[in-house]
């Protein structure tokens, strides 16, 4: 047990960090804007290994073997210094790593490098209204006419949509097969007369999930990804180099620090909410939460650096993390005191100072809770995968 | 002893929840709250024509004489509805009036407000959430120099009563020059609220007694806590409707038992709240040395069994729950207006502690 | 709304008061010892109509008119100076009302007047083992041979089985009727061979509760309540007569004022912990459960005694009931602090103060919460019978 | 970074899961806890075969030289198993000798603890919860003069370190004279504990650093983490076996979603805490000036745990989980004590943000 990297990985670590000394923030003659810069930052980060790091270098990847440490300390040299990773988002984040299992090779070369770049970006059309967490059951369909697929129906949660160029979605292409075997993993251009997008406003006053319809939209016979009627187990695969759970711990720890913050400038009873025993024992009640999943997450990412199984606490992240973050919220929610009556749903800036931070958690935090499998959800996972309890039968 | 409703009672909340499933439906309140409206005007009119505004105003004075049970009643009613109208802020500036001493403050203000002709408004809060009498700094006198923070309906109402130092109330008129309303981008539309400041604004001190504001603030705490009900058992329905209709798997969702069982903790945690609020308004006029107590419990407690309420059914409705076109959200804001108005949970289960003696 | 009882029921208070000052505590020539004080004491509050209301006088009881206000009053003086009402257990709280519903009037007559003066003691033979909360599935068997029942089987949960007489119990009469149609309610003599009756230990090192085994126990064929296969029915019949909630209302109420006097002589962070803020907080919290519950209750009772239905609130009664005890003890097992390493779990003394109290609180807090239809199953009630929910169809 | 055990860390572990599935089984413990014993002697001989009192001792005299992450480890076995062994105390004891900077002192009792020979305990509480170094009052000196509280394994042991004004240590024969011994009716009959009274009890001073008092408590508080873990997930599994075998309206237990999401609740607030006391352990000699801070922040949250882990668990048993006879007991009493033990979760937390530095 050893929680110190070993001079080998500390000389990977310097490394990094000279380079991010020498290319974050980016300098004059970097590009026009933030975006190419942007742009720039990244192939500089891909040619040295340190972003898409299991993508092959013919597809515009940094082709490294997989280090979950190395991961590690490239995400917290990273975070420290606030530069910027992969491109976040569906293309990048599950659509490559599906093309670089299932997809042919014209695929590959097609979608991927320029998915990287940013060039082209993704929505996701999996959920559709009626089937949040039940795939199995969703509608949309596509029928191979000719050459092409023609595609009927509708999707929704897909994030960003409106800004997308590109959609990787479920159809379902076999209307005699049962549930989730009638269904195909197909590609779309979203820029077609047969496509249309309606932002959907959250209760935050945000708006960055969409729903799509397709009306006879359509694609090529070859834009779909893996054999027909295997959509469902091709949605299901992710590329599994490096994949760590460190993010949800690194977001949780981050709120965790702000709340504190808020403490000491806070009020409770008259005086400095952080010299109160109540509010100093209860950010202790929720530092344990959140130390318990850091330490967990470490065990993890040590115990899979070396192969081996670390048990069910991958199954309990997404449950953990949307505890911990709902904990976090309440409590900040008492103690911006008055302030919880404010929050500006109509601007456009980021959430992201002061008390408007608090109010917007306190909603933005059941997100967690529902979306990409809802609590009740990873709870019945849990109970049959983890506890071996016999599955609901019903 | 009958810890009961009178038929008097039943009937009034039964009109009231009649007009307002008419006339303030979801659909409505969706249009309200994109408007940014101070209050909805044709709903007031029909509160006007059913006496609401005067309810707990003596009826020598236009009002229906009623008292502070009713007015909770009435409470959960517009709570059930996020009904978008100022009434809670209106009532307890009429409750403050009508503890005056002089006959010529009651007879200049009462029966204006009672049959709702001008809107009246409070302003407690000061910074820090000073919200109690004890806690109010601006200095009375014939003018204002200071400021008030979130008082309801500020840039609609015609006038307002303000606390101040001492515990002593002032009336202020909202059109009369040396005050500014600044309008705040409040969570809950239903129930918009700005600060106030004033620059040498005339004041008329309320020759009222000295509890007079506490009293005044009490009733306001049993009335939130009414409010809250109301809120809490319409998320708790709402919840259970939709658990009725909508599929998952092919089952209704509330074939799960989970979810079953999620929510009769709900109900579990919503529906013993009615008796707490009935007693926290029933002291206010029936058992004076509780009524501080009761009050600030009942505010506590209910207030937080409704933001609970309003997040869990949210949650419960899936990823529907979280946009803006469904309807949980706007019970979520409520809760959180219900929350922080008159001093969130803290303050009131701390206030609660102090009065019971402990 | 009106919290006070008014004139007639303020001079009906007046006479319980005077009544009590001249019968209790017992005074000399009452009787020879406690028991036979007690058993003297309840014959003349017998008389004066202030328990067994709901019973007929020629069974022994006082046979007034049912009034919940005049049943509240004579609940408040008498807790008020500790004075005993009815005699505790299933025979007065189950039997008799049963016999009175469904009985024959030999069985009334044979049962019900010494049942009331105590010198008949029952237990219950409901549960069993492996059928909990499932009395539909019970084993143990009853056969009409001649003019006798002769059962087989076991029971569990039966309290002070041990110190009974009789019993009363659901048994399989009818063994080719499916689940709850083939039980009946059958009498039994608890003093003969057949019968064996084991204590069970509880984790409190208490044992009231007991096992019994029945091997060919016979039970005349006119001791059967009802008709056959009518039992599961008959088992749910309870006295209405002024049946409230009262008592669960004062249990916590008195608990929480326990909690408030610990709190007062327990230090909490270095000072007495009632100064605390933390925990003047946290009473706080609970109260509000408690008067919550408090006020339902009168609502609850004052809306029966006009005949109105009060709602939801009689299903939710047993579910708060458990789930405030449960707040009470766990704040009280951190007040009590290092004592929480200590109970005498061998001594028969009872558990009455100090901080043995709440160490055993912690532990007989959760009988509430499995016992008599664990907190699962009230959920289910509520989902169903009060929410209106699907049946679990499972 | 390598967050993991290794070969020798796992293998220790499971030959004790093993050895104590087989020496220590439930059936073993009834008996046990029905004969009121201070420990079982034939547990202790195994336990001493496998090195166990000696782990942290070096192994110059004896021991096997092992750090305080391996005694957690053998901790969350211990727990795990409830096993009537005095260890945590003994293990607390050799650390504060080891820590002697006197070699006559730690050749003079090392070796007889290392091999278990002698049993030894620790003697810390005084009156009103002072567990903690800071508190301590009892005067040090050649003879001590008072009492200490909640003594583990008083009655059996052969010598006591004693925490004394100062944050001193020193170390009383249990034979000898001045020592009375009074045994309490302990919850958690696994580890009896006693109440100590000196008077003219003769004692001798550890030569160990100034902060050695405070570094084995933080030590202690590991070592309670971890055996909390061992008995939280002794009785998650408990609960779900049971879900497994047991059958309600015709159905298994666990297939009722209600109760397997209640199982996934407690899954979900146990299992966590795994890392949690490794971390606890793994900063006591690795990352010292985190030390304080993470044993009291997983003595705090693991405690509370394993004592809502223990009321769940027989609440979801039903009936039978109340019993004397069934198992589940002998955990809820264990995690009464190992919350209450060296300071209960309320201490602890306020302690753990102290030394967060907020």
């Amino acid at each position: 047990m050893d929680l110190s990297y070993g001079p080998e990985y500390e000389t990977f670590r310097a490394e990094v960090a000279d380079f991010l000394a020498r290319n974050w923030p980016p300098r004059e003659g970097d590009g026009e804007d933030r975006d190419a810069q942007v742009t720039e930052f990244r192939r500089r980060a891909t040619e040295r290994g340190y972003v898409y790091r299991g993508i092959p270098k013919k597809y515009g990847g940094s082709e490294q073997p997989a280090d979950l440490l190395r991961a590690r300390i490239i995400g917290e040299e990273f975070a420290r210094v606030h530069a910027p990773r992969e491109l976040p988002g569906g293309g990048v984040g599950h659509l490559v790593g599906t093309l670089l299992e299932c997809g042919t090779e014209w695929q590959r070369q097609q979608f991927i490098p320029k998915t990287l770049t940013g060039e082209y970006f993704w929505a996701q059309g999996y959920s559709e209204p009626g089937a949040g967490s039940d795939l199995a059951s969703l509608r949309t369909r596509a029928e191979l006419v000719g050459d092409k697929w023609v595609i009927n129906g509708q999707k929704i949660w897909s994030s960003y949509a409106y800004k997308a160029q590109y959609m990787f979605l479920l159809a379902r292409t076999e209307p005699q097969a049962s549930r989730h075997r009638g269904i195909s993993y197909l590609l779309l251009d979203l820029h077609q007369p047969g496509v249309e997008i309606r932002r959907i406003r959250q209760i935050t006053g945000q708006s960055e999930f969409c729903e799509v319809f397709f009306t006879d939209a359509t694609t090529p016979a070859e834009w779909i990804v893996g054999n027909r009627g295997e959509g469902w187990n091709i949605s299901r695969v992710t590329l599994k180099h490096e994949r760590s759970s460190g993010r949800g711990v690194d977001w949780n720890a981050a709120h965790f620090s702000w709340l504190v913050e808020l403490a000491k400038r806070s009020l409770y009873d008259g005086r400095p909410a952080i010299e109160s025993p109540e509010i100093r024992r209860q950010l202790a009640v929720i530092q344990g939460y959140v130390e318990a999943m850091r330490y967990s997450s470490y065990r993890q990412v040590s115990m899979e650096a070396q192969g081996e199984d670390p048990g069910m606490f991958r199954s309990l992240m997404k449950l953990t993390g949307s505890e911990i973050a709902e904990k976090i919220a309440m409590l900040g929610s008492r103690l911006v005191g008055d302030e919880l009556m404010l929050l500006d749903m109509d601007s456009r800036r980021e959430v992201r100072r002061g008390s408007d931070r608090w109010v917007h958690l306190l909603m933005s935090s059941l997100v967690m809770a529902i979306a990409g499998g809802s609590s009740n959800i990873q709870r019945n996972i849990i109970a049959e995968r983890n506890l071996g309890l016999p599955r609901d039968n019903t | 002893m009958n810890f009961a409703l009178t038929s008097e009672q039943k009937a009034m909340q039964e009109s009231l929840r009649r007009m307002l499933d008419e006339r303030c439906s979801a659909r409505f309140l969706h249009t309200f709250i994109d408007e940014k409206k101070d209050y909805d005007a044709p709903l007031w009119k029909l509160m006007c024509d059913l006496g609401i505004p005067g309810m707990a105003i003596p009826e020598a004075y236009g009002g229906l004489g009623l008292g502070v049970v009713d007015l909770a009643l009435a409470a959960e009613m517009l709570g059930r509805a996020a009904a978008p109208v100022p009434l809670h802020a209106h009532w307890l500036a009429a409750y403050a009036i009508a503890l005056s001493s002089d006959e010529g403050q009651r007879a200049r203000w009462l029966p204006d407000l009672a049959e709702g002709r001008r809107i009246a408004t409070v302003a407690l809060c000061e910074e820090q959430s000073r919200w109690m009498p004890e806690t109010w700094e601006l200095a009375a006198g014939a003018n204002l120099e200071g400021a008030k923070l979130y008082v309801p309906c500020a840039a609609s109402a015609d006038l307002v009563v303000v606390g101040l130092a001492g515990g002593r109330l002032g009336v202020v008129d909202l059109r009369a020059s040396g005050v500014t309303v600044e309008r705040l981008p409040g969570i809950d539309r239903t129930r918009p609220m700005a600060h106030l400041r004033f620059s040498g604004a005339a004041c008329e001190l309320l020759a009222a007694p000295a509890d007079a504001a506490s009293r005044m603030v009490d009733v306001g705490l049993a009335i939130l806590a009414a409010d809250a009900f109301g809120g809490a058992s319409r998320c708790l329905d709402m919840a259970v409707e939709y658990a009725k209709v909508r599929e998952q798997f092919g089952r209704k969702f509330g074939a799960f038992q989970a979810l079953r069982h999620q929510l009769a903790n709900l109900a579990n945690e919503v529906e013993p709240c009615r008796g707490l609020y009935w007693f926290g308004a029933y002291a206010q006029e029936n058992v004076p040395e509780r009524a501080s107590h009761a009050a600030s419990l009942a505010k506590a407690h209910i207030g937080s069994r409704f933001l609970e309420a309003a997040r869990n059914a949210i949650e419960y409705h899936g990823g529907i729950g979280f946009t803006w076109d469904f309807d949980c959200h706007i019970w979520l804001k409520r809760a959180m207006l219900d929350q922080a108005w008159l001093g969130n949970a803290d303050l009131h289960y701390l206030r609660a502690a102090e009065r019971a003696g402990w």
